[in-house]
């Protein structure tokens, strides 16, 4: 069996995964950063593997383009934040940061 | 197997540890040096792909940026000395929850990409994406291009201004 | 229309560039900066309302007054048409809305009128201290509506505009009006509400009616769909309809018994809103009666025709006995009796469009045009001594012309005008109308004249009152004995500026009226001959009554 | 002289006063004296204009003529009566508003008239009104008077006529409220004006109605389709009632009864003003314009005309007979004269009516600058003293001043001799003209009221004004005001002498007891009546017009008769022709049948039968009918000619009083109506001078000799005394009824207005807000009570499930993540 479009689905499936049980488990913001990374990427690796083998040609790499913006941009807004938790609470630990429950 | 194949278990095996170690990893400077590797066999699935101008932006972006701008943060808020490294997990009971939900995620995905009869096209020739992306970017895409280039700028201004010390 | 450019866009919003103009400068802080902050709200509304002065003119220089326009879509000039709003409903099919603006005959005067009277009514507005910024934005979006009124020739797009014009109206009342300012203002504001209400029902049902917004094609019976809640001719809910948009635009004339928010908002309304209020907005009814509801529903005028002639005759004799009337019941307020003469003279305006003549109708255009500058001079001339005296009681004052001689003079223009003197616009649509309406109302309209001779009355008698015999010693001093406001006593070179050339415009076209008559003959007599195999023209003495 | 430069002079003469007021309102204030020059330069150069047009209007012969410039929008007329020029205004498309000017020779004298007592009113101000404040507005007022009645005079057209006519309303207005501090002035000035409005609405009822039948304004065009039996609504009386209705407009700009109230108070105003306007120019508009109009009046109208001057002219002597302000005995004389003048245009004697006009302007003017003359004097004399309380108008304050003030006394006294009526005067000559006309009109229709009203009225007239003169020039000084009097200045006396040289007789005739030798009487002719022959006067009518209308009646009778004498010969033809016809009809019947029968069935065949017959029988009788419509028309003819031949002996007996009456006097006259005025002529001339001399001689009794006491007199007919003293209450009368409904009615409505509309409006938003209050406290309790309620609940579950918000972003991601999976595997 050629490699074809299943098995890129897959290994896009794993690194969604991945991703997430980092999102979910990790404590520090910068890893769950990390995770999101990850399921961004695995995104995109399903838009291209659409683009070439799902008929979406073209249109599949300017979503693929679009999404690395919003990940820089994602990027560089989460840092910022982070940055600013870090100097309120002096670390950077998602779970003692619940202010959300009130 | 053909080459193709070959380089794909390649970059996958690539991809798929490097991204354990992302999330395994209780040190969070292997978890970001690790993840360079992870972007690295993305970028190398991209060219498997036909996708090169992706792959190229790929590698500019995700690593010359975004893993910077990663490691910064790191550098910033962690002390670099002493068990400060180490980035614990949530709790027992969420790790285990996480896991277990993650892996039934991951085997639903699996599950559902197998099941599923996707529509398939015949491959395109291949061609350089470049000039077809620039044109449709301009084209079709112009609105949304713009939009995205404003929103780049205004998370640029939003970044800075969060950042900023009061 | 070999005119390009979308002129009347622009005089429609030209006023909101210059409400954006006023809100992005800033007042100042300190007292020094206000004033001056508030020296440039002024000026920028005085040009801006200048500058569509100068494009409602070049409007008029370029109008061919050969064009009928009225029900034929192709002789409406300055025409700017294209999809506005267009959307699927269910259930409703699809909406169509234009943006769809044109002038005729009937609209041109009009037009010309609001320029002139915002123009001149901005100087007025020169003494209002408190708010500025907000009194001149409130003033510059009511021109905006008023003006869209005027062009717009899609009932959506005219509905539009009209409510448009009512909110800064309850504000410029509400906030900048007289010690019972909440009260004039809500009243003004539900009544008119009230009104756009029945003309929002009957729209929708012409819609369905017609299956557009259009009010040109509304005007073409061929386009009704059968079956629809307003085909067929002489029905029920034909009668409904008309009754309902002629009430809608009854209570903004307003014709008796619609007119008792009048006296309340202008005796509440400041100087400046008073101006515009009679000189511009009281005309929008009558004017949507000639635009919509006479040509859209041209056999229920028919059969109400007699009726609208007798409400304007009652209006006529009603507001100037109510007039008189305010000589000599409690307070004897200047702009209340105004506010009467206001009731009369647009009761001509019915009068005349009910005669269905084309001297009548023009007469009844040409009443609108004039009684817009008369009107709007008396206001000012009464907002004059209300600066100076804060006070308009009639009994308060005498004297005045030995004390104030220009100012009697100016005013004596008005006055003599008001009444009807040959030789002023005035009497020329006064005379048209009587003649217009004589042909098809005998009875009536000799019970008008009546007017003729109560109107006398009750202007001179205020004449009389205010201006002559012994001087009151209350004001036996300078006004402003401290000389920072008012310089001298008499009228000041600012309301001069307001008020003259109002008198040039009166007199001119008392002299010369070809220049009005004009530009609206054509589309007149288009519109008597589109009415004529509906209504009653002409007739013997009492077949007719 | 051109027609277009005669119309261009006119023009001219028009403006010029105009340009007199811009100059004085707008720069009054820096030239101060200098404006009575201006305003008199004016006036002098207008007066030489007018004379120019006067002359080359009266004293040539005009012939046809027709001009119009390109676009047809300016045209000039000519003709011997008139020459016009008519402009289109403004048009409603196919309406065309013409306006427009004419002069005939009643415009050319009038123009005279206004501009020479103008002129001299001006230069009269220059020293009565010098030092007042506002001396150049006075000067203002004066232009823009002079330029409205002007107006009205050129006035070819309803229009133009009502637009001046209420200029000049306003331009009183102005004057008479000229010293508006006092509130009598502005009080007199503002009766005056809606006094006016009232007759004006009449005027303007009046040309609607003549709008609304010809469509157009013009004077000439009017007349003219009336001539040929147009006429409102197809109704005589209509014709009648219009003209009545533009007779108000002169009933109150004239001051007739009962809308003369306002011309005494008028007096308010200074006295040059009380010369102008309410002597000899403005007040004589309305008789002016009944004079215009007298084609359009039907016998009906002229009568209701005669009885309004004539009871006008009545009542206004009684009055002067016992008022003592000097001004006020000039009013109600001026009241009178206007009267007479009316009424002599409503008897149909339209040539003396205007020659009164005319010689009254001039010997009233005389009179009133002399009392301004007087009461200049007085008043100085009064401020010498400084002496407020007498008043310098009284007339029992004077005596005497005819020592003092000689060339006043003269000239008044001659214009009072003027007005009685004493031979030598121009008021002798037009005075027994209108009493011959009254008496032929009461000879000729039996009104003879309107005679015996005119004679007496002309005796109270002797009696009063010789009453005034006397009263206030002979005897005594009363007061010592009236001794410190002197003569005035030449710019006062001239114009008394220039206007007193004008009321001779030799003027107007060269015989000064018969004004018909006179220029005058040839070339005021009335004009040919315009109004259908049987609304008019008889005797009003010409010759070729009863032809002409006879002709016409005669037709239309015929016509009529035809039409009677075809109806019974119809029926007969059809009888005759039933069975003549039949067979045929029943043979082409047959045949139309058996076309038919094929679709149609037997019964229906038989229907068809019938129908086709009595069609084709129809057709028969009326061919037949027709023959004798022929023969009817035929018949008729005979008889349209022996009416034709009766009417011819009656206008032969007409001839042969016509030739009667060229023996006579030499004349050949238009009517009847001329005819039996000249019937006339000397009786009433012998008439009027015994009444005159009867009223000059009883006032000399009485005022001079003293024979008898007026006071006793007073005392012993107190009650019509006090009726005359008290103007007959009219003021009163009006005060109470009128005046007070109407401003009570007001009143009432301004209250009704009030309570009731926006009571009704009030109570409405009331009660919408009750009912808001009510759906409020609905709306708290029921509606917010089960919101509550159901908040409480989800509370209560929401207490519940709040434990599981941990508020960690991470365990809300594993929610989803868990949510999902959950979905899609249930969904599955």
């Amino acid at each position: 069996m050629s490699i074809g479009l299943n098995h890129y689905l897959i290994l896009s499936a794993i690194l969604f995964s991945l991703g997430i049980f980092a999102v979910i488990s990790r404590k520090n913001a910068i890893m769950v950063l990390m995770g999101l990374e990850l399921v961004l990427n695995s995104a995109n690796i399903n838009f291209i593997a659409f683009a070439k083998f799902g008929g979406m040609n073209i249109d599949g790499h300017i979503a693929a383009i679009f999404v690395i913006i919003l990940a820089a941009a994602e990027a560089a807004i989460a840092l910022a934040i982070v940055l600013n938790i870090y100097q309120n609470y002096k670390h950077v630990n998602v779970d003692e940061i619940d202010k959300l429950k009130e | 197997m053909n080459l193709v194949d070959i380089v794909f278990y390649f970059f996958a095996v690539i991809i798929v540890a490097s991204a354990a170690v992302v999330v395994l990893s209780k040190n969070i400077m292997y978890s970001a040096f690790s993840l360079l590797f992870t972007f690295f066999g993305v970028a190398g699935i991209y060219v498997l792909l036909n996708a090169d101008f992706i792959a190229v932006t790929q590698l500019m972006i995700y690593i010359g940026g975004i893993l910077v701008l990663i490691i910064f943060g790191v550098m910033l808020t962690t002390k670099i000395t002493g068990l400060e490294m180490k980035t614990g997990i949530t709790g027992k009971a969420q790790y285990a929850i996480g896991g277990l939900s993650t892996l039934v995620l991951g085997g639903t995905l699996i599950y559902v990409f197998n099941s599923t009869s996707w529509f398939k096209s015949p491959s395109v020739p291949t061609t350089s994406t470049v000039e077809a992306i620039g044109a449709s970017l301009l084209t079709n895409y112009l609105l949304p291009f713009e939009a995205a280039s404003v929103l780049l700028l205004l998370a640029m201004i939003g970044a800075a201004l969060i950042a900023r010390r009061k | 229309m070999s005119f390009n450019f979308p002129i009347l866009s622009w005089i429609t919003f030209l006023p909101i560039i210059g409400m954006i103009a006023i809100l992005l400068i800033p007042t100042g802080k300190d007292e020094n900066a206000k004033k001056r902050s508030h020296l440039i709200f002024r000026w920028t509304t005085v040009a801006t309302t200048f500058i569509q002065l100068i494009l409602a003119v070049i409007i008029y220089m370029n109008y061919n007054p050969a064009m009928k326009g009225i029900t034929d879509v192709n002789t409406f000039q300055f025409v700017e048409k294209f999809t506005w709003i267009k959307a699927a409903f269910p259930m409703v099919g699809e909406i169509k809305i234009e943006y769809f603006l044109g002038l005729d005959g009937m609209s041109v005067p009009m037009v010309l009128l609001t320029a002139i009277v915002v123009f001149v009514a901005s100087f007025t507005s020169f003494g209002i201290s408190k708010q500025v910024k907000g009194y001149f934005m409130m003033y510059l979006l009511l021109d905006t509506g008023m003006m869209g009124v005027f062009g717009a020739l899609d009932f959506f797009l005219f509905y539009v505009f009209w409510e448009v014009m009512l909110l800064p109206m309850y504000f410029l009342i509400g906030i900048w009006g007289g010690p019972r300012k909440e009260y004039a203002a809500i009243k003004f504001f539900i009544y008119t509400l009230l009104g756009s209400v029945f003309m929002l029902l009957v729209m929708i049902g012409l819609y369905f009616t017609f299956g557009t917004f259009n009010l040109i094609e509304m005007t073409n019976a061929t386009k009704i769909i059968q079956g629809s809640i307003f085909s067929g001719l002489d029905t029920n809910w034909r009668y409904i309809g008309f009754i309902a948009l002629f009430i809608g635009f009854a209570i903004k004339v307003p014709a008796f018994p619609f007119h008792t928010w009048l006296p309340d908002a202008h005796v509440e309304a400041p100087t400046a809103i008073s101006v515009i209020l009679a000189g511009v907005l009281l005309k929008m009814g009558a004017y949507g009666m000639l635009r919509i509801a006479f040509p859209i529903f041209p056999d229920s005028v028919g059969y109400f025709q007699y009726l609208i002639a007798l409400i304007g005759t009652i209006s006529i004799v009603y507001g100037a006995l109510c007039a008189l009337g305010q000589h000599k019941v409690g307070k004897r307020d200047f702009k209340k009796m105004i506010a009467y003469s206001s009731v009369s003279h647009m009761g001509y305006v019915l009068l005349g469009m009910a005669s269905m003549r084309p001297e009548g109708i023009s007469g009844a255009i040409f009443q609108m045009f004039n009684h817009g500058t008369i009107t709007a001079m008396l206001f000012m001339i009464v907002g004059v001594i209300y600066d100076r005296s804060h006070t308009r009681g009639l009994d308060e004052f005498g004297g005045l012309a030995n004390k104030m001689p220009i100012y009697t003079g100016v005013m004596a223009i008005a006055f003599f005008a008001a009444i009807g003197l040959p030789g002023m616009s005035g009497f020329i649509s006064e005379a048209f109308i009587f003649l217009g309406s004589f042909q098809t109302f005998p009875v009536l309209t000799i019970i008008s004249g009546l007017g003729i001779v109560l109107g006398a009355a009750y202007m001179l008698w205020a004449l009389q009152r205010v201006f002559f015999g012994k001087e009151n010693e209350k004001w036996a001093g300078p006004w402003d004995p401290t000389h920072t406001k008012y310089k001298t006593d008499d009228i000041n070179g600012l309301e001069l500026t307001a008020l003259v050339p109002l008198a040039i415009i009166i007199i001119y076209l008392g002299i010369n009226p070809g220049p009005m008559i004009d530009i609206m003959s054509a589309s007149v007599n288009h519109f008597v001959d589109y009415m004529q195999p509906f209504v009653k023209i002409g007739g013997s003495l009492l077949g007719g009554m | 002289m051109t027609p277009e430069n005669l119309l261009n002079i006119a023009i001219l003469i028009t403006l010029l006063p105009l340009l007199s007021f811009l100059i004085n309102i707008f720069f009054g204030k820096k030239l101060g004296k200098v404006s009575s020059y201006i305003g008199t330069t004016i006036m002098g150069i207008d007066l030489i204009l007018a004379v120019t047009v006067f002359v080359s209007k009266v004293f040539n012969t005009w012939s046809e003529y027709l001009v119009q410039n390109a676009d047809k929008s300016l045209t000039y007329l000519a003709s011997d009566a008139m020459v016009q020029l008519k402009y289109n205004w403004f048009s409603f498309g196919r309406l065309n508003v013409q306006v427009g000017i004419g002069i005939d020779n009643l415009a050319a004298i009038m123009l005279v008239v206004v501009t020479l007592i103008s002129f001299l009113v001006h230069l009269f101000s220059t020293e009565y009104m010098a030092g007042d404040k506002r001396f150049p507005r006075f000067y203002a007022y004066l232009g823009i008077f002079t330029f409205s009645m002007l107006g009205i005079v050129i006035a070819n057209n309803f229009l133009f006529m009502y637009s001046f006519w209420e200029l000049v309303g306003l331009s009183s207005y102005l004057l008479i409220g000229f010293w508006y501090e006092k509130d009598s002035a502005s009080n007199a000035a503002k009766k005056a004006f809606l006094t006016n409005r009232i007759g004006d609405l009449g005027f303007f009822s009046g040309i609607m109605i003549l709008f609304f039948t010809y469509g157009t304004f013009m004077y000439d065009e009017i007349f003219g389709k009336m001539a040929t039996g147009l006429i409102p609504f197809d109704s005589g009386t209509m014709l009648t009632v219009a003209g009545i209705l533009v007779f108000m407009g002169a009933v109150g700009k004239s001051a007739q009864f009962p809308l003369h109230v306002w011309l005494p108070d008028a007096m308010e105003g200074p006295t040059p003003v009380s010369a102008l306007i309410h002597a000899a120019t403005m007040v004589a508009a309305g008789v002016y314009l009944v004079a215009k109009v007298f084609p359009m009046l039907t016998a009906d109208a002229l009568l209701v005309v005669a009885y309004t001057g004539a009871i006008t002219a009545f009542i206004a002597a009684t009055i002067a007979l016992t008022q003592n302000d000097f001004k006020k005995v000039l009013a109600y004389s001026t009241v009178s004269q206007l009267g007479y003048m009316i009424m002599s245009i409503g008897v149909g004697s339209y040539m003396t009516g205007f020659f009164h006009l005319l010689t009254h302007a001039w010997f009233k003017a005389a009179l009133f600058l002399g009392s301004g003359s007087v009461i200049h004097q007085m008043h100085h004399s009064a401020h010498h003293f400084h002496d407020h309380h007498t008043d310098p108008q009284d007339i029992r304050n004077m005596g005497g001043l005819r020592k003092t003030m000689p060339w006043t006394y003269a000239t008044f006294l001659f214009a009072t001799m003027a007005i009685s009526g004493v031979p030598l005067t121009s008021g002798f000559l037009s005075k027994d003209g209108i009493l011959a006309g009254t008496m032929a009109f009461g000879n000729l229709t039996g009104h003879w009221l309107i005679p015996i009203i005119g004679f007496s009225a002309a005796a109270m007239t002797a009696f009063y004004m010789f009453r005034l003169t006397i009263v206030s020039f002979h005897g005594d000084f009363k007061t010592k005001i009236a001794e410190h009097t002197s003569e005035n200045k030449f710019v006062i006396v001239f114009p008394l002498v220039l206007l007193v040289v004008l009321s001779l007789w030799f003027w107007y005739s060269p015989n000064p007891f018969d004004a018909n030798a006179g220029w005058f009487a040839h070339k005021l002719a009335a004009p040919k009546t315009a109004v259908p022959a049987n609304l008019q006067w008889d005797f009003l009518l010409t010759e070729e017009q009863k032809t002409a209308y006879a002709e016409k009646t005669s037709k239309a009778a015929e016509a009529k008769a035809n039409i009677k004498e075809a109806l019974p010969a119809t029926a007969e033809g059809t009888e005759l022709h039933k069975e003549a016809v039949a067979p045929e009809a029943n043979q082409g019947a047959k045949e139309a049948a058996a076309t038919e029968s094929k679709a149609v069935g037997e019964l229906g065949h038989q229907e068809n039968d019938l129908a086709k017959a009595s069609e084709h029988k129809a057709e028969e009788v009326k061919t037949e009918a027709h023959t004798t419509e022929t023969a009817a028309v035929k018949e008729e003819h005979k008889t349209g000619e022996a009416a034709v031949a009766a009417h011819g002996a009656t206008t032969h007996e007409a001839g042969n009083a016509h030739a009667e009456a060229g023996t006579h006097g030499g004349g050949h006259y238009v009517n009847k109506f001329a005819e039996e005025m000249h019937h006339f002529h000397v009786p009433a001339m012998i008439l009027s001078l015994i009444i005159a001399g009867c009223g000059i001689g009883f006032s000399f009794l009485m005022y001079q000799f003293k024979l008898f006491n007026p006071d006793a007199l007073a005392n012993s007919l107190r009650p019509l005394y006090n009726l005359s003293y008290n103007k007959w209450y009219f003021d009163e009368i009006y005060q109470a009824t009128i005046i007070a409904f109407t401003v009570g009615f007001g009143k009432v409505l301004a209250i009704f207005d009030n309570k009731v509309i926006d009571g009704i409006v009030n109570l409405t938003g009331w009660f919408t807000k009750l009912v808001g209050h009510i759906t409020a406290i609905f709306d708290n309790v029921v509606i917010d009570g089960l919101v509550n309620l159901l908040a409480k609940v989800t509370s209560l579950f929401g207490a519940m499930i709040r434990k599981v918000q941990t508020g960690r972003v991470q365990s809300y991601v594993a929610f989803v993540i868990i949510a999902i999976i959950m979905l899609v595997y249930f969904l599955k």
